[in-house]
């Protein structure tokens, strides 16, 4: 039996495979390292780093959905600077690609990190999240009008030659806008979904769930809209696209491949089962090689073609 | 850590307010520590989509048993009372740091209604040979006392009193007050001074009976947050080192999202946020800042 | 005990209690006939109609999602005339209050459907169904351009006396500049979610799922995203809620109620459980009843007050 | 029509095509008619969310029983195999329409591959001493026929006649092919003409042998999509009425969502939708258009 070619690249981005855990699910890597070794990845994506460090928000940060949960965590974040100086080192040991995405609130924020993380260290990409619903200023705000999205990439893509990846946010009315916004602000990649917003209420207490009242929503439930937007934007716009929302399974990173995303990356599902990234690695071998494709690159968009 | 456990029993112990034990046989008894916890699947399918945390309440090491209490509290342990003997339960565990373990001194153990349950396997763990143990308990009422563990605790010789809200059993009113009258009739020449964070920063002498030991009790207490943060200003007023065991709401349970907070004063004074499931969920009582503003 | 007042008053309509069914989840009104009498509800909202009859679009029209569905109906409807000839007279007999949900391609075609629809029959309202996302034209555009929904808001009003229902999509960026803009267009009462546009591919035959491509996504998946939407319309606009989006239980429906909802619609829940619409208005009244409220209209929006 | 029935059987049939027999008891089989579907809750969760559309296989009317038969499809169809007896499963049924049940002449059965499963339940029923009956059935092979139904079409001692695609048993190659020589055998002075719709109205009259009848011999089919437009064109042309059974993804299963139409031409000549779970799932093969634009 021919082994199947899972490598991928992204832009100037070579991984081992298209899969990736996504940002704020996989700690800084070490979490997950009592399940398996996470240089078997395709890449690891940590935690949205502010320039400062952040305590996030007040709990109860989490509440449950219906295949899917809403969390408010808020960027809670150690700083840039406690960043470099003491999760870098231990990340670089991991010997696997490592995308580290960043969150501001202004656009000095983005450049003040673009210049500070280095460009000759275990960071593969950065993702540039204009996409965080859990905070005030900024996030979401950038995400959801395409001139300020534009802006934000300009300004990061001035200040390092790292690929760039765009994160965009879902609560959009027309997605393929932003994501032409951001392939014109100079991203590399785009990545998306990030999470919808959305709300809880105890009908014990009569109030929000959650602290902050508003939280994201990730997980299975988002699925079927995160596929509909990959598949628009495969189709408008000549970017790589790293695919997720709700996977959970080889089948599910499969529809986003097909829908035209080169990778896929994992998140709520890591909390369900910590197994779900390597499972989904050979689900997706295992699916070329009954399907007959000698390259994982040959499934992408694949819907749009037949 | 992934581990498909056998159903040995899921035993409705008291009808009325839902309690379940749930006996457990795989790997998780061969590592597990008293005040840890493990993370339950409790549908093969997306829905609901999250594990339930569940404290670790027996360990039999040597039959590879574990036992769980639960209520049911919503669509997820009511899944879970539906569980039969023989099928198995997909669970992650044990997680969390567990309960410190003293080798002497005295051992005051503070429950809250259903925070019995973390409290029993440090019961079955200690060498009551050398540490000497009271067991203070608040609940409702007798049928529940009666129901969740009275028996188990008499099995056991527990020294125990209990309070009740209703006064259906012990003495009536809260825990706060059977605990106040013990430390007073005790009249502990215990701690001088009250204990607090930072100024008075963690040591392991605190637990170390054979050091230069200012208290010979230290409490642990598990229960409801009003009741631990009740407790806790007690215990430290009246210089008794406490531990408190947290609950928060929990997505992952190994400390990678960051969704099961608590709020800590830092040795420099600062706030700071350490993780219930990774870092607890057994924190010292100094440490846990109540409510955020504090 | 005494018995919880469960009247509702929406703008000029009253309802016997707040429960409704939802616009293309319940044909007629005589598929769920064979399981209660639909007079027991607060008022039934019939299958989107057009001034010409349509076949809507070729199966496959469903997809099943976690915790949802999507459909690609595309506005299967007998037209106007039939409507008014063959539907009216057997609703009528349901003794029920009828909403009748109009769509259309045009303005003209919101005019001619507000102008011919009776106003002294068993309709007590129009929707005015803005957020189709299953046709080309039309429908979801309206939905979500503001300026565009308040001019159909605004013909509409002209053409008629009932009172009017906006039904909005979650599909947009700002929900509350589209409820604003149909307030000010002339709605009395906003009705939400409709669905929300999402896909799924299927992995063997490597094409969408749907005939359609994509499709609107609703069930209790969407539920988180509904519920934010209302709670922050109920804050910003000073009109009556018809809340609806994924609630399959009374609690789902009591958190609408919460956060601003003074009626629920039920639409795929009732493919699920026939009976919920009727279990949902038991478990509204026994709550109120253990929670001392007299009547289910001082539940609403109480997760603004607490 | 909600009802809980209890399960009695859930047996796998053939582990390879993943086949399960499914014997249910309740209400449904005091009024289940051959050709109707019940619509089965697989889970108690919201996900997998809607319900699944089963033929009845089997009617006992005296025993309160009905029989399904199911392939194991996909996740839905994956946690009913999980089923164990003496659980209850929740359905809505029976629904649809039904096949019309001749009372004389001679009826042509024709199944492809699992689309057996409701002719069975026709079998049953029909009065075989006023009726004469032949199936004609298609599939992989020897080992699917063997494994889902050749023994009990024996019992029933039913005339029957085989093709596989792989030739391990019966004629090699599509059930089309065994149609075309059965119908070439019996060389029928059938239908005179070939049947169409508009311009040949659908009457009772062709399935009623005592009327003045064109054809003594009609035909039921029921397969996959493709083999049902093939056998049904075969048919028509030679004169021979069809009934056939579709299929459709479903959502409500009661005429509610217009989720599972199919494409009709109406008397006037003009293409309408109908609903397989309410107008049909059975439906006259003259009125199918199978391509829209056709
Ligand atoms: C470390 C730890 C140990 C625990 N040990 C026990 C125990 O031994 N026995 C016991 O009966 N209960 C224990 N709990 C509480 C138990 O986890 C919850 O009662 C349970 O998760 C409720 O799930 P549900 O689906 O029934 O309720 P739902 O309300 O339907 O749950 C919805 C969501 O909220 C979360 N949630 C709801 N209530 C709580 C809660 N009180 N704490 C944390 N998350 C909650 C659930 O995990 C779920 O994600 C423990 C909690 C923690 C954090
Ligand atoms: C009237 C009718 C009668 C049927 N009778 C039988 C029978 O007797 N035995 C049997 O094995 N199968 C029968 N089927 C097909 C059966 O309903 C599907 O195989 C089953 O729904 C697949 O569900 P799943 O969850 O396993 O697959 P999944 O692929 O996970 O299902 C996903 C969704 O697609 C739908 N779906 C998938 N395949 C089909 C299909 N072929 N037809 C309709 N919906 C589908 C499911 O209902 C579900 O909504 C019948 C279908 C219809 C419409
Ligand atoms: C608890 C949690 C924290 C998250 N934190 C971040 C973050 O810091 N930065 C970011 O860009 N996305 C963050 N996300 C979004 C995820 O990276 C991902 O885009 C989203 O959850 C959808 O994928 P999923 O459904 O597989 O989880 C977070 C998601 C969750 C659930
Ligand atoms: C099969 C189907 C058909 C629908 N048709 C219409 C329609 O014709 N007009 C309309 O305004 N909404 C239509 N809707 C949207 C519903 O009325 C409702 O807004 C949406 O489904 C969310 O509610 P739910 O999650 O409870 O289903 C349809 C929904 C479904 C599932
Ligand atoms: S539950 Fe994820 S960090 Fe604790
Ligand atoms: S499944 Fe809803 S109309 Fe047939």
């Amino acid at each position: 039996m021919k082994k199947v070619d899972l490598t991928t690249q992204l832009a100037g981005v070579k991984l081992k495979n298209p899969v990736i855990t996504a940002s704020g699910t996989f700690g800084f890597g070490e979490e997950y390292a009592r399940f398996y070794d996470p240089s078997l990845l395709g890449a690891i994506t940590v935690k949205g780093i502010t320039p400062l460090p952040r305590l996030g928000n007040p709990v109860p940060r989490l509440a449950e959905t219906p295949s899917g949960m809403l969390n408010s965590v808020g960027l809670e974040n150690p700083g840039l600077e406690a960043f470099l100086k003491s999760y870098l080192p231990k990340l670089e040991k991991l010997k696997t690609a490592v995308i580290v995405n960043i969150s501001g609130f202004s656009l000095d924020d983005y450049a003040l990190m673009a210049s500070s993380l280095p460009e000759d260290s275990c960071i593969a990409a950065l993702e540039v999240n204009i996409s965080c619903p859990n905070i005030k200023q900024g996030g979401m705000a950038f995400g959801t009008d395409p001139r300020r999205a534009e802006e934000v990439l300009k300004v990061t893509r001035k200040h390092t030659r790292l690929p760039l990846i765009a994160k965009l946010s879902p609560n959009v009315t027309d997605i393929v806008e932003m994501a032409k916004a951001v392939a014109s602000g100079g991203a590399d990649i785009i990545s998306m979904i990030n999470t919808l917003l959305g709300m809880r209420i105890d009908i014990k207490t009569k109030k929000p769930i959650l602290a902050n009242t508003m939280g994201g929503l990730s997980g299975p439930a988002i699925l079927p809209v995160a596929v509909r937007m990959v598949y628009q934007v495969y189709k408008a716009v000549d970017l790589p696209i790293i695919g997720m929302g709700g996977i959970s399974s080889w089948q599910d990173a499969v529809e986003f491949m097909l829908a035209g995303a080169s990778a896929v990356s994992i998140g709520t599902a890591n909390f369900v089962n910590p197994m779900a990234p390597l499972e989904i690695i050979s689900g997706l071998e295992e699916y070329c090689r009954r399907e007959g494709y000698h390259s994982i690159k040959e499934i992408v968009g694949l819907a749009h073609k037949l | 850590m992934i581990r498909e456990e056998t159903v040995l029993q899921n035993q409705l112990l008291d009808p009325e307010a839902r309690i379940y034990k749930l006996v457990l046989k795989g790997k998780v008894a061969e590592t597990a520590r008293p005040g840890q916890f493990v993370h339950l699947k409790v549908s093969p399918t997306l829905d609901p989509l999250l594990r339930r945390p569940i404290s670790i309440a027996g360990i039999n090491r040597q039959r590879g048993e574990i036992t769980l209490y639960y209520r049911v509290a919503g669509r997820g342990t009511e899944l879970l009372a539906g569980v039969r003997e023989k099928q198995t339960l997909n669970l992650i565990g044990p997680l969390g740091n567990g309960f410190t373990m003293p080798s002497g001194g005295e051992l005051l153990l503070l429950a809250g209604g259903i925070g019995i349950f973390p409290l029993f396997s440090l019961l079955e763990a200690l060498d009551r040979t050398k540490v000497k143990l009271k067991l203070l308990w608040g609940a409702e009422n007798r049928r529940f006392l009666q129901a969740v563990g009275l028996k188990t605790l008499e099995q056991m010789g527990v020294d125990y009193e209990v309070s009740t809200l209703d006064g259906s059993m012990g003495r009536q009113g809260l825990i706060t007050a059977l605990l106040e009258s013990y430390l007073q009739e005790r009249n502990y020449t215990i701690g001088t001074q009250s204990l607090k964070f930072p100024g008075d920063p963690w040591t392991k002498k605190d637990w170390d009976p054979t050091g230069e030991e200012r208290s010979p009790l230290r409490a642990v207490a598990c229960g409801p947050q009003g009741m631990l943060k009740a407790v806790t200003a007690i215990c430290l007023q009246k210089g008794v080192p406490i531990e408190v065991s947290l609950e928060e709401r929990m997505a992952c349970g190994v400390g990678a999202c960051l969704g099961c907070v608590c709020t800590v004063r830092g040795a420099d004074g600062a706030l700071a946020r350490k993780r219930v499931c990774q870092d607890g969920p057994v924190f010292d009582g100094r440490e846990v800042v109540w409510d955020e503003e504090g």
